[in-house]
């Protein structure tokens, strides 16, 4: 074999702390290599020009690039391979990157390192196979989970560009977030008005089928041929049969159901339709809170369900789904800001959350849009809004800035002043972080034309003072203490990780930070993809955004959705096991193993014999640690494939 | 034991007309141990032999026997190998015919040699409580079971009569021979890592690569496909170097995790005396610690390491 | 050209290449700075980590290995990173009895965002590899003065 | 040239001797270690044992389990990386060897070796290498064990074939005999007494020995009545059914010559290596397709009856490749007996004769 080296300096990013060409030079010694040399930026157009042009120079039929992850440009350089006529398994990567300059000091030791990185991707080139793919049939349907904009656009996207999509949404609407605003930022637009048509659109679309009530119970198969449950949870209410006429929730007895899409701060009935605009407009039974379903008695919907739609006795049903692409876009949680002693940890009715302060600045909500004191119902008049809950405090585990809270707050202090042009804002804000299209001018004009007064600084305690709230901070500017007297505060709760994420995540196969939210597959470079082929992001899932990026991410995750599945068949990765049926005594120890079912017991001159099913078999490689003949081998990771690096690292 | 060889040899008289073949023990070139016996005639019934020197472990021949009907005389420990072949779908539980036997111990051959100084005029071995009497030359003369017997016979927790199709003797536990000599893993825990890696390169000069540990393991199932004689993958190079051979045992111990159920026939074959069931019983330790498992006992389980729980829990997981 | 030549040691990683090698590479681009011993070999699972590579390196003479995946139910083949628990667990007893310190051979589970703890894994582990200095090699044959001294060191610098 | 008269040395001085000897030279001596006596480099603190017959058989000391026999080194050329030669370097062995207290059977196996590697124009270096550089000294049997049967081989328990030293076990110590003229030279130039009239001693030791071994037919002569079975599927199919296709029997048989070559390398560097091999394995005759022409251990155990007693001795003037050291039975693990299987052979040819003659 002619091997080529080429050592990147990615300009200095790890000329910097490791010597290229040295590096180059030393792999000039190692087998097989015919040709080494350093280069600026290997990735580029004429970085990529020189490898093809060494390829056909020094008639190279293997290539090691040192350079950065493999993970990054991999596939780049397998391309330029391919370019220059070779295959595009006839090549290794060495990671002096992220493993060598970036994290050692010591440019001697990073020098040292990254020529044994070399050798070893060297070696194991050595062992590499021309391997072929091949190609499998995909269902064109893509399934999108959580009904919130993102979710909303996404699936709408991908239905107008012709996929069957499947949307999953666990409330009885979609809408997510989205739906309980009053106004958005920086236009101060209905809420309701922009979104409300799009769910028309979900509803009305015959490409997409929805589930709401509805969560995914479990996820097999890949990239292609993905299998999804789905557990259609129990409405008590026949949808089909459900006309959303309302008769049920007006009848019903139960009417101190704690209220989940008004933030509870209002209350219903155990059987309703959570807001008007509700998409699918259909009636379903809190079970915790229904007179029939906990004490047996009651009724009452049933007798007055004009179709004669409701089930006591319904159940849980799964439905199994298969689709080639998943979109995630399951959204955020708001913190729990009760963990905060010192705005009184939940026990004070007039402290509330932004997003309870925008259900009743909403006209559909509790109090029609009138602004009334929980506690009491009265008008307030001085009203403290404060930011940073839930964000950028380490204390609490939640280091990150929410990004959108500035902005709303800002949003939540002209309303204020819109609905009550006597009332007085105090914001307590640590920075304000508005760098939008529009936005820093919004939240000036919250400051200068509606006379929201802003206050830098915390506020260390809220105490009740005569039927009001003594809310005493710091003035950081003016480096005073501050004591002001509201009527109501307003907490701009950040967002978390929607309750559940890590189990989704654990289910779909892809990674989730420390705080919940899902990893994308680079950063910068893949911020919709994940590491798992054929699942996608979309929203809040993967970290707090406001409206306009989640839209835009939705429609980028069905843009890459529907450039997978454009394609009639997808090429199979060839990195997969393969059996040598002469090494193999067919123990079965392999299909024991095997997380898919990707090996079958077949006989062959009266043998019995494992055989790999190709299309099945992801490559993870547990059947071939676990073969003792070592019949069984995973190609591009073989036994000798990986030997050779444990050797080359130390023998 | 005379009258549990002659049942044994009644109820193979009986059920050999349905059998393609029996292995039993007969007299061998040695006379301190007996030789595997391949019954295909009923004339051949009479050469068995059944009392302490019936050491080696019958059951490595039933997978090659697969696809006949083959009958097998066993040990209680032998029946552990047998369970182990089944769990593993390596033998047909139709095709196999246990007949068990109440075994008082079994002789090791190499020390009984050493302490004998020779097996010359040995005509006899019985076991009566805590000693073992070989009769030489009509002369009887006793060594304590730690002397003469294999390390597995103390501690036996005897057959599982259970899962014998014919039991010849008495059932019920064998006899309790207290301690066992000191093992050469106790040995090696004593000394510190230096140490142990300087035994065994002493040790591993002087294997020969034979084979023969695996060769008579009987759950060396891939025996002619062998990971240690294969260049593809190349586990192990052909060179004399100790670190070579030491990686066949570790080959052969981690191959067999979780399913040896300490034989003993690696040692038992090995002709340089290496002690090669060591690291075996090092990993049988943590299996059971941290998996709770025995390797033949029932033929229903699976081997702890071709399944798993998602969580472990008597496995201490380090905090970084 | 050997890594002693320095105060490194040989330390050897095996990671899967979805969460752990994605995880050194976060660590890479965060910057976190670490001690150069490691060299990693990348693989697409644990569940593809024969226990023998690890026999195998210290055979070799390598003084420490280690082993990242996917933390338990992140694996993205599922349950991968189940079945190398276990061989690993069961790796743990063998190493000892042949003269390798327990302190030589660690498995965790380091995702792709926590590259601040691949950092503070391969700090600590670095560290208590060096507390236990090099590993004893094996001599090469004593029996006969017949036997090979070891194949040859890669000839670089 | 005149041998040198017979020469005595004590039990106390024999150990000092041979260390004096390995000052010069390696002495490869039965020296018991882990339970075992094998044949290892003597040094001060060896326990010498001379029992009877050791327990691996000396011929690594000609015929290594493991033999470097050459080093290649891909190098490069310096400036024009592309251009790689291949450097060979020849290891040729080069230690002279005392090998001392083989049994005359292990001694006779040498010279079934000879008639292999040293053949005329046949020779391997690396063998005659050695073997020129080894002195072997035999002692001759005083107490054959049960499983010998070098009498019926066509050996003798107090025999010298293939020795360039005979000691003699005899009251106080051994006599010690010259056989060869490397012997000879050998001898005269080591202090030792005379032995006078211990010589006398010694022939009657080893005519008590002869008379002392167990009987049995003689195995020789078998050549036409295994090659006559060569077809016998049933018959080899029943002789090796208990047979384990381990390497035990071929591995300590002082007779047993076959090897592989392997070349091991790392990187730009390997070497060549000769290695014991054994026709029990299945890898021994496995082709490079895939196909094994002795794919089960009835072909494997035929061949290794048939290169025994039929094939070497066709080659070899009627000498068997069998010394009857008995090792293979005493080690077998499922306790095969060569003798049994040869005696099992005849009298299979015998039936079939007298079947057909009915």
């Amino acid at each position: 074999m002619n091997i080529g080296v080429f050592v990147c300096h990615c300009g200095s990013n790890i000329a910097g702390t490791v010597d290229t060409e040295a590096v180059a030079k030393a792999a000039l010694e190692y087998r097989e290599v015919v040709f080494a040399t350093d280069a600026m930026y290997a990735c580029s157009e004429p970085g990529q020009a020189g490898i093809v042009e060494a390829i056909g120079t020094y008639a190279l039929d293997g290539v090691v690039v040192a350079s950065c992850t493999p993970r990054m440009h991999e596939a780049t350089f397998r391309r330029t391979l391919e370019r220059a006529g070779l295959n595009r398994y006839m090549f290794e990567m060495a990671n002096i990157r992220e493993h060598v300059s970036w994290v050692g000091k010591d440019k001697a030791a990073n020098t040292r390192k990254a020529a044994e990185l070399v050798h070893m991707a060297v070696e194991k080139l050595r062992r590499n196979e021309r391997l072929q793919a091949g190609e499998f049939d995909i269902a064109k349907r893509v399934m999108v989970i959580g009904g919130g904009v993102a979710g909303i656009q996404a699936a709408l996207d991908c239905a107008d560009g012709g996929l069957e999509v499947v949307l999953v949404e666990r409330e009885p609407s979609i809408g997510g977030k989205m739906s309980k605003l009053d106004k958005t930022f920086p236009t101060v637009d209905c809420s309701s008005c922009i979104l409300g048509p799009k769910m028309v659109d979900v509803a009305q679309h015959p490409n997409i089928t929805l589930y709401a009530l509805s969560e995914v119970d479990s996820v097999d198969g890949f990239v292609g041929n993905f299998n999804v449950t789905v557990r259609r949870k129990a409405a008590y209410v026949d949808w089909d049969a459900c006309t959303g006429c309302g008769e049920c929730a007006a009848k019903c007895p139960s009417k101190k159901t704690p209220d989940r899409f008004n933030e509870f701060i209002g209350l219903t009935t155990a059987i309703n339709i959570p807001f008007p605009q509700a998409i699918p407009k259909k009636a379903s039974i809190n079970a915790n809170a229904c007179i029939k379903l906990t004490k047996g008695k009651c009724g009452a919907c049933a007798k007055v369900c004009p179709t004669g739609a409701i089930r006591f006795d319904q159940k849980d049903e799964l439905v199994t789904e298969k689709v080639g692409a998943i979109i995630a876009a399951t959204g955020y949680d708001l913190f729990d800001f009760t963990k905060y002693g010192e705005y009184g940890g939940g026990r004070y009715p007039d402290v509330i959350t932004a997003m309870q302060y925008e259900r009743l600045l909403s006209a559909s909500g509790p109090t029609e849009g009138h602004i009334r004191r929980p506690s009491d119902g009265a008008e307030p008049r001085d009203i403290v809004f404060i930011q940073c809950v839930g964000s950028r405090d380490k204390s609490i585990g939640r280091p990150y800035c929410t990004g959108f809270c500035c902005m709303y707050t800002a949003k939540q202090t002209i309303l204020t002043k819109d609905h009550m042009p006597d009332s007085q804002s105090y914001v307590f804000y640590m920075d304000i972080r508005s760098p939008g299209k529009n936005y820093d001018e919004f939240t000036r004009r919250a400051m200068e034309e509606y006379g929201a007064k802003y206050i830098r600084g915390r506020v260390s305690a809220i105490q009740p003072k005569n039927g009001r709230y003594l809310v005493k901070g710091a003035d950081t500017l003016l480096g005073r203490q501050v004591e002001i007297e509201a009527d109501l505060v307003v907490l701009a709760v950040g967002a978390e990780a929607a309750r559940g994420a890590g189990e989704l995540a654990e289910k779909l196969r892809i990674s989730y930070d420390p705080y919940g939210f899902f990893l994308e597959g680079h950063p910068k470079l893949k911020p919709v993809e994940t590491n798992t082929a054929g699942v996608y992001l979309a929203g809040s899932c993967q970290g707090p955004k406001d409206i306009p990026s989640s839209v835009a991410q939705g429609g980028a995750a069905a843009a890459k959705a529907l450039s997978l599945l454009s394609k009639d068949k997808l090429a199979s990765d060839p990195q997969v096991s393969g059996v040598k049926l002469a090494r193999c005594i067919g123990c079965g120890k392999c299909e024991s193993v095997c997380p898919f079912g990707a090996i079958e017991m077949i006989e062959f001159r009266g043998m019995p014999k494992a055989s790999i099913i190709e299309t099945v078999c992801q490559g993870c490689g547990v059947c071939t640690a676990a073969c003792p003949q070592g019949a069984a081998q995973l190609r591009h990771f073989t036994d000798n494939q990986i030997l050779a690096e444990v050797n080359a690292l130390c023998l | 034991m005379a009258s549990s060889l002659d049942e044994l040899k009644t109820a193979i008289r009986k059920a050999l007309p349905g059998l393609d073949v029996v292995i039993a023990w007969t007299a061998g070139p040695d006379a301190l141990s007996h030789a595997p016996l391949f019954i295909t005639e009923e004339a051949d019934v009479a050469r068995i032999e059944w009392d302490p020197r019936c050491s080696q472990n019958l059951a490595g021949y039933l997978p090659g026997l697969r696809g006949k009907k083959a009958g097998i005389v066993a040990k209680g420990c032998d029946v552990r190998s047998i369970v182990e072949l089944l769990q593993e779908k390596l033998i047909d539980r139709e095709d196999v015919v246990i007949f068990g036997l109440d075994c008082q111990g079994a002789v090791d051959a190499r020390s009984a040699r050493a302490a004998l100084g020779s097996s010359r005029g040995v005509r006899d071995v019985a076991i009566d409580g805590a000693s073992v009497c070989f009769s030489v030359n009509g002369e009887p003369r006793f060594f304590s079971p730690g002397e003469v017997l294999q390390s597995k016979c103390f501690g036996c927790a005897g057959a599982d009569a259970g899962l014998c199709d014919h039991f010849a003797g008495e059932r019920g536990l064998p006899p309790q021979f207290g301690n066992p000599p000191e093992s050469t893993l106790e040995r090696l825990e004593a000394m510190d890592m230096e140490e142990r890696l300087r035994f065994w390169e002493t040790q591993m000069s002087r294997c020969i690569r034979c084979y023969a540990c695996r060769s008579a393991c009987p759950l060396c199932v891939c025996q002619d496909h062998c990971a240690a004689q294969s260049r593809e993958p190349h586990w192990v190079d052909q060179t004399d170097h100790p670190r070579e051979k030491l990686m066949f045992q570790a080959i052969h111990a981690l191959h067999t995790a979780g399913r040896c159920t300490e034989c003993g026939e690696c040692e038992r074959a090995c002709p340089m005396g290496l002690p090669v069931m060591t690291l075996k019983r090092a990993l049988n330790r943590r299996i059971k610690d941290v998996f709770d498992y025995q390797a033949g006992i029932d033929p229903n389980q699976t081997p702890p390491l071709f399944e798993f729980r998602e969580v472990e829990t008597n496995i201490k997981e380090r905090e970084w | 050209m050997s890594v002693t030549e320095g105060k490194e040691l040989r330390i050897i990683g095996f990671l899967c290449n979805w969460c752990s090698y994605a995880g050194a590479d976060t660590a890479g681009v965060g910057r976190f700075a670490q001690p150069t011993d490691l060299r990693i070999v990348r693989l697409p699972c644990t569940g593809r980590i024969n226990p023998l590579f690890i026999v195998r390196a210290f055979m070799n003479g390598a003084d420490g290995v280690l082993v990242s995946g996917c933390h338990p139910r992140d694996c993205h083949y599922s349950e991968g990173n189940f079945y190398a628990r276990r061989r690993l667990e069961t790796l743990k007893a063998l190493l000892p009895v042949i003269g390798v310190d327990p302190g030589r051979f660690e498995y965790t589970w380091v995702s792709a965002s926590e590259g601040q703890r691949w950092r503070s894994v391969v700090a600590s582990f670095t560290e208590q590899v060096h507390a236990l200095g090099s590993m004893p090699r094996f001599m090469s044959g004593t029996s006969l003065d017949l036997c090979l001294r070891p194949a040859v060191q890669p000839r670089v610098f | 040239m005149v041998m040198p008269t017979a020469r005595y040395i004590a039990h106390d001085k024999l150990m000092p001797w041979l260390l004096g000897l390995a000052e010069g030279r390696r002495v490869l001596a039965p020296v018991r270690e882990g339970g075992k006596t094998l044949f290892l480099p003597l040094r001060e603190d060896s326990r010498l044992d001379l029992r009877g017959l050791a327990d691996d058989s000396a011929k690594a000391a000609l015929l290594p389990r493991c033999e470097p026999l050459l080093e290649f080194h891909y190098a490069k050329t310096a400036g024009v990386p592309s251009r790689t030669t291949l450097e060979v370097r020849e290891i040729l062995p080069g230690q002279e060897t005392f090998l001392f207290g083989v049994r005359p059977c292990d001694a006779r196996g040498f010279t079934v070796f000879d008639r292999v590697y040293d053949a005329g124009t046949r020779r391997d270096i690396y063998y005659c290498s050695r073997r020129d550089k080894t002195l072997v000294a035999a002692i001759a049997c005083a107490d054959p064990a049960e499983t010998c049967f070098c009498n019926r081989v066509g050996g003798d328990p107090g025999g010298s074939d293939g020795a360039d030293l005979l000691f003699t076990p005899v009251e106080g110590g051994f006599t010690v005999e010259a056989v060869t003229e490397r012997g000879g030279a050998f001898l005269r130039e080591q202090a030792l007494e005379e032995a006078d009239g211990k010589a006398e001693e010694a022939r009657e030791v080893r005519e008590a020995v002869r008379r002392a071994m167990p009987e049995g037919p003689s195995l020789d002569g078998a050549p036409d009545e295994v090659l006559r079975l060569f077809d016998d599927g049933a018959f080899w199919e029943s002789v090796a059914a208990k047979c384990l296709s381990c390497g035990v029997c071929s591995y300590l048989c002082p007779t047993c010559y076959c090897f592989n070559m392997t070349d091991e390398s790392n990187g730009n560097d390997g070497v060549r290596v000769r290695t014991w091999d054994n026709c029990m394995s299945f890898q021994f005759t496995l082709e490079g397709s895939g196909h094994n022409p002795r794919n089960g251990k009835a072909q494997r155990m035929r061949n290794r009856i048939g290169h025994k007693f039929s094939y070497y001795p066709k080659l070899h003037d009627g000498n068997l490749a069998c010394v009857g050291c008995g090792r293979c039975i005493a080690n077998c693990p499922a306790s095969m007996d060569v003798r049994a299987i040869v005696i099992q052979a005849r009298s299979r040819v015998l039936d079939k004769e007298e079947y057909a003659n009915e």
